[in-house]
C-alpha cells in the first residue's frame, strides 16, 4: 500500500510536470519544470532498484543536459520570446492524434504478457551493487555498444566545434 | 506491490504528453524538450521492464540512450547557435524557407 | 568464350573508335579500322565455315542478360549450315564495300561518321543473323533499320534523302509491327524465344488453333504470317516496297551494301530460319509464294522503263528478293538462300559498278544521259557486263544456277502454286535480261548523249574502287559453282555441294521430275534469258529510235510503269492524305471539343494541378511534419488494432 | 573473472574505419590541404573493402554479424563514400567551408551504417543509427552561414530525435515483451510463446516500421527530406539519399524478416499502402518542382517505394532485389547530384531547374552524362535503373503482389514527365546565358564510375544480381 501511495505521488508529480514543461510561455520556466521532473524520474528509479541510472539521470540529464539547454534559452531574446504565440493554434488536433494514440497504446498495453524472468534479482543486484553489476555488463557482455556510444560523444564533440566554434571562411 | 502496468501508462502518458508538446510548441528548444521527455518516458519503461524480468539489459539500453541524448543535445544545441546567428530566432515558424 | 563471338563484335568496337575519336584524331584514317575489323570477321567466318563444314553447329549463350522465371534474355550465338553462309555472304560484301568505300567516300565531310555507322550496320547485321533466339533476332532487325535509317539520310542536308529515310523508317514500322507481335506470339505458345525449343516443339503444335472471336485460328499460319509481315517490310515485298526505290538517295556504297546485299536479304533469312514453323503451314507458304512472285513480276515490269541508273537496279533487287520468297513458298529454302548467296554478289557489284558511273559522270544518274561509257570506263564496263549476264542467267554465271533451281523447284515441287508461279519467274528472267541490258546498251554502248562537260571529265575509277569489282566479280562468277544441280554436275563429276551442305538445317526437298523435264525447264530459262537479251540488243542498239515509239504507241501502258503502278501515289491518296486530313480536320475538330485537349493535356495537367495543390502539405513547418507523422502512426496503430 | 578476448576479425572493417576517422580528425590540424584527407579516406576505403570479404562471422556475443547481405550493404556505402569525398573538395571549396572534419564525420557516418547493416541487436542497431544520423545532422548544416543548411539541419535533427524516440518506445515494448534485445532471440521467442497475435507486438511492430520508414524517408514519414535534401551541402544530399536510405533498408531488412519474420501478413499490411503512398506522393510532388535538389529529393522518395516492393514481397529474390536496385541507386542519383554540383560556382546556385535550359548546347558532355542518369531513374533500357526495376517489380509479381506492382508501373511513368523534362529542357531549349561548369578531376572521376557503372550494369547485370543473390542467401 505504501508503495502504491509513493507511485501515485510519483506518477501524479511526473504527469503533472510533463504538463508544465510543454504547456509553460516561458521557455526558462518549462526547463526549471524540467530539472524537478527529472528529479521525480529519477526517485522512481529508485524504487525500481536502479540507483546507478538514478544517478546519471541527475547528474547527466539533470546536471549537464538541462543546463545546456538552460544556457541556450538564456542566449534567447526573451522579452521577445514572451511576446510570441508559443503553441500552435492546430494544438486542438495535435491534442486529438495524441490522446486517441494514448487510448490505443495503453489498450495494446493490457495484452501485455510477461517476458522471461532473467538471473538479475533484486536480492542479486543488491548483494553486487547495481552501479558494479551494470559496470561489469558494460564492460563485458555490451563492450562492443559501449565504444559505439563512445565514438557518438566523439561525434558530437567535433560536430559541436564545426558547427558553434570556428570561424568562417577558411 | 506496484504492478507493472502502471508503470507502463505512466510511461505511455509521459510519451505522449513528449509528443504533444513537439506537435505544438513553436520554439525551438521546447521542442528539443519535448523529445527528451519522450525519451524519458521510453527509460521509465524500460527500467520497470527490466526491474519486472530481473534482467539488466533495460538498464543498459538506458544508460546509451542518456549518452546519445547528451551527444543529441550537444548537436542539436550547437545547430540552434549556428541558426541563432544568421536569425535572430527560435522560433519554428521563422524556419520555413524550405517548403513546397 | 568462343573466338566467334568476336565476329559481331570486332565491328562494334570499330564503330565505338570511330565515334569516339573519328572527329578529332582518325580523320582521314578512320576507314583503317573499320576495314581491319571486317576483315578480321570475315576471317573468323571463314574459320566458323571450316567448322561447320567439320560438321560442327555451336550454340551458346555469351552472356544472360536477363532471367526471371522462364523469361531469358541473353545474347547467344548460333552458327549452323544457314548462319554460316549467311556470315560469308555479310562479311565479304561489307569487306569489300568497306574497302570500295575508301575511294568514293574520299574527301567527304563525314568521313568517320560514314564508317563508323557502316561498322554499326555490319555489327547489327552480323547479331541479327548469328542470334540464338528471336529477341536478338529483333535486336538485330531493328539495329540494321536503324542504320539503314541513318545512312539513307546520310545527306541530310538533301531534302529528298532526309525524306527516303523517313519513309523507310515509317514503312518498315508496318512491317516490324506484325514482327513484334509474331515473336510475341512465339513466346506466349512456347514459352521461350529460343529457336531451339521453340523449333523443336513446332511439330507437336502443328494442328494446334485457337479460337479468336469466334474463328478457329491456326496458330503457326498465325505465327508465320506475323512474322512474314516482318520480312515484307525488310525486304521490300508488296504491298510494302515502296522505301526501297526511294533509299537509293543514300551514298551507293550503301545501297550494294544494305539494299542490295544484305539487309533487305534479311526477310528471306527470317523465312529460312523459321522454315520449320512455315512448313507446317500451307497457307503461310502460299502467301510467301505468291507475294514472291507477285513482286517479282511487279518490280521487273517498273524496271523496264525506268531512266535511273540506280532505282532501276533497285527495283531489279525488289524483283530478285520475290524470286526468293517465291523459292521459299515453295518450300526451296535452300534454293533461295542459294539465290541470296549469288545475289549479293553479281547485285553488289551491280551497285559498285553504278558507283563508279556516278563517280565519273560528276553524279549523273540518268541513263538517257550516257552511252558509250565503255570506251572510257573499261573495268567498270566489264565488271558490270558480267554481272549483268549474270543476273540474265547466262549459263555457267553464278545466277543462272541459282534461279534454275529456283525454277526447277517450283515446276516440279510439291506447291499447289508452283506450276503457277514457275511461269511467272520464266517472265521475269526474260524481263530481268531486257533491263539489265538496256541498262548496259544505254549506259556503256552508243554514242555519248551527256553534255562537254561531263565527257571531259570521265574516268575510270581509282584502284580501291575496282579492285573490290573485281573481285565480286569473281563471286558473280563462280559463286554459282557450289550449287551445280545433279543434271550437270553428274557429267562433270561434282555434286550440288551446298543443297548437301543445307539439307541438315533447311531440308531439301527433291523434285517430282524427269530429267528431260528438268532439262526442258533449264533450257526455257537460258532461252528467256538469252531472248531478253537479244531484245535489248534489238531495240537499244540496231533500232534506238524503236523505244520511243513503242512508249508512244503504248503510252497507258509505258506511263503506269513509269509512274510504279502507282503505287506511292495510291498510298499517298488512301493513306497519307486521310491521316493528314484527319489529323487537320478531325483532331482539330475534337480538340476545339476539347476532348483530346482533355485526354492529351488534361491528364498531365490535372497531375500537375493536384501537385501542386498536393505541395501545400510541405508547409516548411516542423509541427505539421511532426503532426502528419503521428496522423501516420495513429492510422496504422487503428487499423492494425481495430483489424 | 576471466575475460575472453572477442573475434575482432568480423568487425575488422569497422575497427580500420574507426581508426582512419580519429586519424582524420588528428591529421586535421597538420594538414592544409584538405582534399588531402579525402584522399586519405579513398585509400582505406580501399582497405577497408579488402578487409570486408574476409570478414564473414559472428561476434561480440551474437550482437554484430557480417554476413553477405551487411557486406553488400557495406560495399554499397563504400562507394557512397567513395563518390561522395570524389565530388566533395570542389563544393566545399566554392563554398568556402574546406574543413577537415568533414571527411572524418563521412567516415563516422558511413561508420554508423555499416554498424546498423550488421546489428543483430537492437543494442547495436540503436547506437549505429544514431551514429550515422549524428554525423549526418552535423554534416547537412555544415554551411553555418547559410540559413537554409542551418535550417535542413535543425529540421532533420529534430525530426531524426523524434523518429528515434519511438524506436526506442517500440525496443521497449519488444523488450518488455521477449526480455531480449537480440534480433533472432526475438523471432524465436515470438514463435515459441505464440505472441503473434498479441496487439503490443503488433505496436512495438508498427513503431519500428515508422522509425525505419521515416530513416528511408516513405511517406508519410518522409516529410523532412525535401527540406534536408534542398538545404545541405549538395555532396552531402547525396550521400544522404544513397547512404541512411540504404541503411534504413538494411536493418528494415533485417528486422522485419529475422526478427518480425512470423508475422509476416501483418506488417506487409502496413508497408503496402506506406510503399504505395510513396510511390505516388514521390512522383506527383517532383513534377511541380523548380528547384532539382528538392526533385531530387521527391524522387529519391519515390525510389524508396519501388524498393519497399522487394521488402514487401518478403522473397529471397525480393530482397536481392531490393540490395540491387539500391546498388544502382547509389550510381546513378549520385551521379545526377554530381551534374548538379558542377553547375555550382561562386555566386551561381545552378539549382534551378530552368538552369538547365540549353546545356545540351553549351555542355554537350555534361548534358549527355545528365541524360544517361535521367534515363537510368526514369529507368529507360539499357540503363541499369531498368533492370533493377525490372528485378523489383517482377519479385513483387512472382510473391503475388500484382496490383501494386500495377501501381508501380503508373507512378514509374509519371516519373518519366518529370525526369525527361530535364532532358528536354536541356537539349530542346536555347541556353538563356552561358554557365560556367566548375569541373575537378574528382568530379570526372565520379561520373566517369557513375555512368560506366549505369551503362555496363544496365547491359551486364547478371554479375550484380548473382551478388545479391548470393548476399541474401545467408540470411
Amino acid at each position: 500500500m505504501l508503495q502504491q501511495l509513493f507511485f501515485g505521488y510519483y506518477a501524479f508529480m511526473i504527469i503533472i510536470l510533463s504538463l508544465l514543461v510543454v504547456t509553460r510561455g516561458n521557455p526558462v520556466h518549462s526547463v526549471m519544470w524540467m530539472l524537478l521532473l527529472f528529479f521525480h524520474i529519477a526517485g522512481l528509479y529508485l524504487f525500481l532498484n536502479a540507483e546507478f541510472i538514478a544517478a546519471i539521470q541527475v547528474i547527466v540529464y539533470a546536471g549537464a543536459i538541462l543546463v545546456l539547454f538552460l544556457f541556450v534559452v538564456l542566449l534567447l531574446n526573451l522579452r521577445e520570446e514572451l511576446s510570441l504565440r508559443q503553441i500552435a493554434g492546430s494544438w486542438p488536433a495535435a491534442f486529438f492524434i495524441v490522446a486517441a494514440l494514448f487510448i490505443t497504446v495503453t489498450a495494446a498495453l493490457g495484452a501485455y504478457v510477461q517476458g522471461p524472468v532473467g538471473s538479475y534479482s533484486i536480492e542479486a543486484i543488491r548483494s553486487e551493487t547495481h552501479t558494479k553489476a551494470l559496470g561489469r555488463l558494460l564492460y563485458t557482455e555490451y563492450l562492443f555498444p559501449f565504444e559505439i556510444a563512445s565514438l557518438i560523444l566523439l561525434v558530437a564533440v567535433v560536430g559541436a566545434v564545426v558547427l558553434a566554434k570556428r570561424k568562417l571562411r577558411s | 506491490m506496484v504492478p507493472l502496468h502502471w508503470y507502463l501508462t505512466l510511461s505511455a502518458a509521459v510519451f505522449m504528453i513528449g509528443m504533444f508538446g513537439f506537435l505544438t510548441r513553436r520554439n525551438i528548444i521546447i521542442m528539443f524538450m519535448s523529445v527528451e521527455l519522450m525519451l524519458n518516458a521510453v527509460n521509465i519503461s524500460l527500467v520497470s521492464f527490466s526491474h519486472y524480468l530481473q534482467d539488466m539489459r533495460g538498464h543498459i539500453l538506458v544508460f546509451f540512450v542518456i549518452t546519445v541524448a547528451a551527444a543529441e543535445a550537444a548537436i542539436g544545441l550547437a545547430i540552434i547557435i549556428s541558426l541563432f546567428r544568421n536569425k535572430q530566432t527560435a522560433h519554428v515558424d521563422e524556419m520555413n524557407e524550405m517548403k513546397g | 568464350m568462343n573466338s566467334y563471338a568476336l565476329i559481331p563484335f570486332l565491328p562494334l568496337a570499330a564503330f565505338v573508335i570511330n565515334i569516339l575519336f573519328g572527329r578529332k584524331y582518325l580523320k582521314e584514317n578512320a576507314h583503317w579500322v573499320s576495314i581491319l575489323a571486317v576483315a578480321g570477321s570475315w576471317v573468323l567466318a571463314v574459320m566458323a565455315l571450316v567448322d561447320v563444314l567439320g560438321g560442327n553447329t555451336i550454340n551458346f549463350d555469351l552472356y544472360t542478360w536477363m532471367l526471371s522465371g522462364g523469361f531469358k534474355v541473353s545474347v547467344g550465338f548460333l552458327i549452323d549450315q544457314l548462319t554460316v553462309v549467311m556470315l560469308i555472304v555479310v562479311t565479304t560484301c561489307s569487306t569489300l564495300i568497306h574497302i570500295y568505300s575508301v575511294g568514293y567516300m574520299h574527301g567527304d565531310s563525314g568521313y568517320y561518321r560514314f564508317f563508323a555507322y557502316l561498322s554499326l550496320f555490319t555489327f547489327s547485321m552480323l547479331m541479327l543473323v548469328m542470334a540464338n533466339n528471336f529477341l536478338q533476332l529483333y535486336f538485330g532487325w531493328e539495329g540494321v533499320g536503324l542504320c539503314s535509317y541513318f545512312l539513307i539520310g546520310y545527306y541530310f542536308n538533301k531534302k529528298s534523302a532526309s525524306d527516303a529515310g523517313k519513309k523507310a523508317f515509317i514503312v518498315n514500322r508496318f512491317g516490324d509491327f506484325g514482327f513484334g507481335l509474331g515473336i510475341f506470339v512465339v513466346f506466349l505458345t512456347f514459352g521461350t524465344v529460343y529457336y531451339e525449343p521453340v523449333f523443336s516443339q513446332a511439330g507437336g503444335l502443328a494442328e494446334a488453333t485457337f479460337n479468336f472471336l469466334g474463328y478457329d485460328v491456326h496458330l503457326m499460319t498465325l505465327i508465320a504470317l506475323l512474322l512474314f509481315c516482318g520480312s515484307v517490310g525488310k525486304s521490300a515485298q508488296i504491298p510494302l516496297h515502296v522505301w526501297l526505290p526511294d533509299a537509293m538517295e543514300g551514298p551507293t556504297p550503301v545501297s550494294a551494301l544494305i539494299h542490295a546485299a544484305t539487309m533487305v536479304t534479311a526477310g528471306v533469312f527470317l523465312v529460312a530460319r523459321c522454315s520449320p514453323i512455315f512448313s507446317l503451314s500451307e497457307t503461310a507458304l502460299m502467301v510467301v509464294a505468291l507475294t514472291g512472285a507477285i513482286t517479282s513480276l511487279f518490280a521487273a515490269t517498273i524496271g523496264l522503263v525506268q531512266n535511273d541508273l540506280k532505282r532501276i537496279i533497285a527495283y531489279s533487287t525488289v524483283s530478285q528478293l520475290g524470286y526468293m520468297f517465291l523459292a521459299c513458298g515453295v518450300g526451296a529454302y535452300t534454293a533461295g538462300i542459294f539465290h541470296l548467296y549469288t545475289h549479293a554478289f553479281f547485285k553488289a557489284l551491280l551497285f559498285l559498278c553504278a558507283g563508279s558511273v556516278m563517280h565519273a559522270m560528276g553524279g549523273e544518274l540518268d541513263i538517257q544521259k550516257m552511252g558509250n561509257l565503255k570506251k572510257y570506263m573499261p573495268v567498270t564496263y566489264m565488271t558490270m557486263l558480267i554481272a549483268s549476264f549474270s543476273i540474265s542467267g547466262i549459263p555457267g554465271l553464278a545466277g543462272f544456277f541459282s534461279k534454275d533451281e529456283i525454277l526447277w523447284m517450283a515446276y516440279a515441287g510439291e506447291s499447289p502454286v508452283g506450276k503457277f508461279v514457275w511461269a511467272i519467274g520464266t517472265l521475269v528472267a526474260f524481263l530481268t535480261a531486257f533491263y539489265s541490258f538496256r541498262l548496259i546498251f544505254l549506259t556503256f554502248h552508243g554514242k555519248f548523249r551527256g553534255t562537254h562537260d561531263q565527257e571531259h571529265h570521265l574516268h575510270e575509277s581509282p584502284k580501291s574502287m575496282t579492285i573490290p569489282l573485281m573481285l565480286l566479280c569473281v563471286g558473280a562468277v563462280a559463286a554459282g559453282w557450289v550449287g551445280i544441280p545433279a543434271l550437270i554436275g553428274e557429267k562433270i563429276g561434282v555434286h550440288n555441294y551446298i543443297a548437301e551442305f543445307m539439307k541438315p538445317v533447311l531440308g531439301h526437298p527433291e523434285g517430282h521430275g524427269t530429267h528431260a523435264e528438268e532439262m526442258v525447264v533449264m533450257l526455257i530459262s537460258i532461252a528467256v534469258g538469252l531472248a531478253g537479251i537479244g531484245l535489248a540488243y534489238f531495240m537499244y542498239i540496231l533500232r534506238p529510235e524503236l523505244p520511243a515509239r513503242l512508249a508512244q504507241q503504248l503510252s497507258a501502258v509505258y506511263r503506269v510503269l513509269f509512274n510504279k503502278y502507282y503505287v506511292d501515289e495510291l498510298y499517298s491518296f488512301i493513306i497519307v492524305r486521310p491521316a493528314i486530313w484527319i489529323a487537320k480536320n478531325v483532331l482539330i475538330g475534337i480538340t476545339d471539343a476539347r476532348i483530346i485537349e482533355a485526354v492529351v493535356n488534361g491528364v498531365p495537367s490535372a497531375i500537375a494541378a493536384f501537385s501542386s495543390g498536393l505541395r501545400k502539405i510541405q508547409t516548411g513547418l516542423m509541427q505539421h511534419y511532426a503532426t502528419i507523422m503521428a496522423t501516420g502512426i495513429l492510422i496504422i496503430v487503428a487499423i492494425m488494432l481495430l483489424r | 573473472m576471466p575475460i575472453a578476448m572477442p573475434n575482432l576479425i568480423p568487425v575488422m572493417p569497422e575497427l580500420v574505419m574507426t581508426g582512419v576517422a580519429i586519424i582524420l580528425l588528428m591529421a586535421e590540424l597538420v594538414i592544409k590541404r584538405k582534399e588531402t584527407l579525402g584522399f586519405l579516406s579513398l585509400i582505406s576505403v580501399g582497405l577497408i573493402s579488402y578487409l570486408l570479404l574476409g570478414s564473414a562471422g559472428t561476434t561480440f556475443g551474437g550482437m554484430f554479424v557480417s554476413d553477405g547481405y551487411s557486406t553488400f550493404f557495406k560495399l554499397i556505402f563504400m562507394a557512397n563514400l567513395v563518390l561522395t569525398v570524389l565530388i566533395s573538395p570542389k563544393y566545399l571549396q566554392t563554398m568556402r567551408i574546406n574543413f577537415g572534419e568533414y571527411y572524418a564525420l563521412t567516415l563516422f557516418a558511413t561508420l554508423g551504417m555499416m554498424l546498423m547493416a550488421s546489428a543483430a541487436d537492437i543494442i547495436v542497431l540503436y547506437l549505429g543509427l544514431e551514429l550515422m544520423a549524428l554525423s549526418t545532422y552535423v554534416l547537412a548544416g555544415f554551411i553555418r552561414y547559410d540559413m537554409k543548411s542551418n535550417e535542413a539541419a535543425i529540421k532533420y535533427l529534430l525530426l531524426g530525435a523524434f523518429a528515434s524516440a519511438i524506436l526506442l518506445y517500440g525496443t521497449s515494448l519488444i523488450y518488455g515483451l521477449t526480455g531480449t534485445t537480440n534480433l533472432r532471440d526475438i523471432a524465436v521467442y515470438i514463435t515459441h510463446n505464440g505472441l503473434a497475435k498479441n496487439p503490443l507486438l503488433m505496436v512495438s511492430m508498427i513503431f519500428f516500421a515508422v522509425a525505419f520508414s521515416f530513416k528511408i524517408a516513405a511517406v508519410p514519414f518522409h516529410m523532412w527530406a525535401p527540406d534536408a535534401y534542398e538545404g545541405a551541402p549538395t555532396p552531402i544530399t547525396a550521400f544522404m539519399s544513397v547512404g541512411p536510405k540504404a541503411a534504413g533498408f538494411a536493418v528494415l531488412g533485417r528486422v522485419f524478416l529475422v526478427a518480425f519474420g512470423s508475422v509476416k501478413t501483418d506488417w506487409s499490411v502496413i508497408l503496402i499502402p506506406i510503399a504505395v503512398l510513396t510511390m505516388a506522393i514521390g512522383n506527383i510532388l517532383a513534377l511541380s518542382q523548380t528547384n532539382i535538389k528538392r526533385m531530387l529529393a521527391y524522387s529519391s522518395i519515390a525510389h524508396a517505394g519501388y524498393m519497399l516492393l522487394g521488402i514487401i514481397a518478403g522473397t529471397p529474390a525480393g530482397i536481392s532485389s531490393v540490395l540491387n536496385y539500391m546498388f544502382i541507386y547509389a550510381f546513378m542519383n549520385i551521379g545526377a547530384f554530381a551534374i548538379v554540383i558542377m553547375l555550382r560556382t561562386e555566386g551561381f546556385a545552378g539549382e534551378d531547374i530552368s538552369d538547365y535550359e540549353g546545356l545540351g548546347k553549351t555542355h554537350p558532355t555534361a548534358a549527355a552524362l545528365m541524360l544517361v542518369f535521367m534515363f537510368s531513374l526514369t529507368g529507360i533500357p539499357p540503363m541499369a535503373g531498368f533492370m533493377g526495376k525490372f528485378y523489383l517489380f517482377m519479385s513483387a509479381i512472382n510473391a503475388g503482389y500484382t496490383w501494386i506492382v500495377i501501381v508501380a508501373v503508373l507512378f514509374s511513368a509519371i516519373s518519366a514527365y518529370f525526369y525527361l523534362r530535364i532532358v528536354m529542357l536541356m537539349y530542346m531549349k536555347e541556353p538563356k546565358e552561358v554557365i560556367q561548369l566548375n569541373t575537378s578531376p574528382g568530379i570526372g572521376l565520379a561520373l566517369a564510375v557513375t555512368v560506366s557503372a549505369v551503362i555496363l550494369i544496365g547491359i551486364l547485370p547478371a554479375k550484380v544480381l548473382a551478388l545479391a543473390q548470393q548476399a541474401v542467401t545467408s540470411f
